[in-house]
């Protein structure tokens, strides 16, 4: 399924795109999405672990399950980013 | 794209905030008060000059995240009319990045909610801020 | 007639309150935060129907009531700029009958001292308001 | 000695003038000065009670006697007036 991962911020400049279409499979989770992003773009592992995620705009506490179309948004907290 | 009712106004602009947009709409014949905030870009961030800041925000969800605010704030105080409007994008020093206007018949109401309002915008708006220092750069949430 | 120095301005008005004198005169590079308080005639009093108010000051006292205000405010917040503007004569519904704006490094100074001065001002500064009902008229202080 | 007795608001309407000229004599106080009031001006009196003092635009908590070319004004309270 296809998945629109949009960038903003620190994670914008670091990423060098404003966003990301990515590939998962039927019952993959949004943890399973912050782990591709772990492996694939470590520049940006040390604001990930304590930014928060929207999936369609609503802001996620637990680990939802993604589903196809999904658009998932790294919030970035207070502060952090480039030098 | 303004979210625009006979209630409350939110805009995200990239364009200079013209304040009196907020306060006109907000003006109301059953309020005696009305309360208006602005942000507004400091030449220094904890004593260290700045040059000045650049805005970018997820605009569709700001626009929701206001909105709900918006409602609580309403649910909350006795209040008329509010009016939020961001900028994006560069902003000089002593420029105008967020406007917050609020009517309410008595002015406890008014200043009780505007604070609300800013405090929980900052909390849970996605938009954040690039504060150029010259030399280095450095993002932060609003 | 204005008090009109770098740090805090005071008029006191026959004319509509231009909002834009006070907000162009605490505008200040090194505030990040500005907030402006518009006192405005409500359309009633209590559920009672108002058709106009009339604002009547003893000015020269006025003045010092606020400038020691100002004075107070300064020293008890952390503040840049304040500007206090009261207009006096016929205002009609909707009309604003002062303006407070004050600037200051973080939001938080700018809400308590803001509020500070509104109550403050109607505490102590002679101006009185007579509440014209239609059929009856009453005043009251500000 | 000359005291200037300055009225604003619903006292201006009840006496009907914006101030008045007042002779008293060395060490009068102001509490002599609303006595004269009172004699003759009853129609304030329930104001009177209510309000506070300025001498000199200077709130008056005390009695203090009056000197020659005072300013003094009647405060009106919070609420009250005309009907």
């Amino acid at each position: 399924m296809q998945i629109k991962l949009r960038l903003f911020a620190a994670f914008k400049d670091l990423i060098g795109k404003s966003e990301l279409d990515l590939n998962f499979k039927e019952g993959d989770t949004l943890e399973d999405l912050k782990k591709y992003l772990t492996t694939h773009y470590p520049q940006i592992n040390h604001l990930l672990c304590i930014s928060k995620f929207a999936v369609n705009m609503e802001y996620q506490d637990c680990n939802p399950v993604l589903n196809n179309n999904d658009e998932v948004t790294i919030i970035m907290p207070v502060s952090g980013g480039l030098k | 794209m303004a979210i625009d009712n006979s209630f409350y106004y939110i805009d995200i602009v990239k364009i200079p905030i013209d304040v009196n947009i907020a306060l006109n709409f907000v003006n109301d014949a059953a309020s005696g008060s009305t309360l208006l905030f602005n942000g507004t870009v400091r030449d220094n961030e904890d004593g260290t000059p700045v040059k000045f800041l650049y805005y970018e925000a997820y605009e569709e969800m700001a626009f929701k995240e206001i909105d709900k605010l918006i409602s609580a704030a309403f649910e909350k105080y006795d209040l008329n009319k509010i009016a939020v409007i961001h900028r994006t994008g560069k902003i000089e020093i002593g420029g105008i990045s967020i406007s917050i206007a609020v009517s309410s018949p008595h002015r406890d109401s008014s200043y009780t909610a505007s604070k609300f309002l800013i405090d929980n915008i900052k909390e849970t708006v996605p938009i954040w801020k690039k504060e150029s220092f010259g030399e280095y750069e450095k993002w932060k949430r609003i």
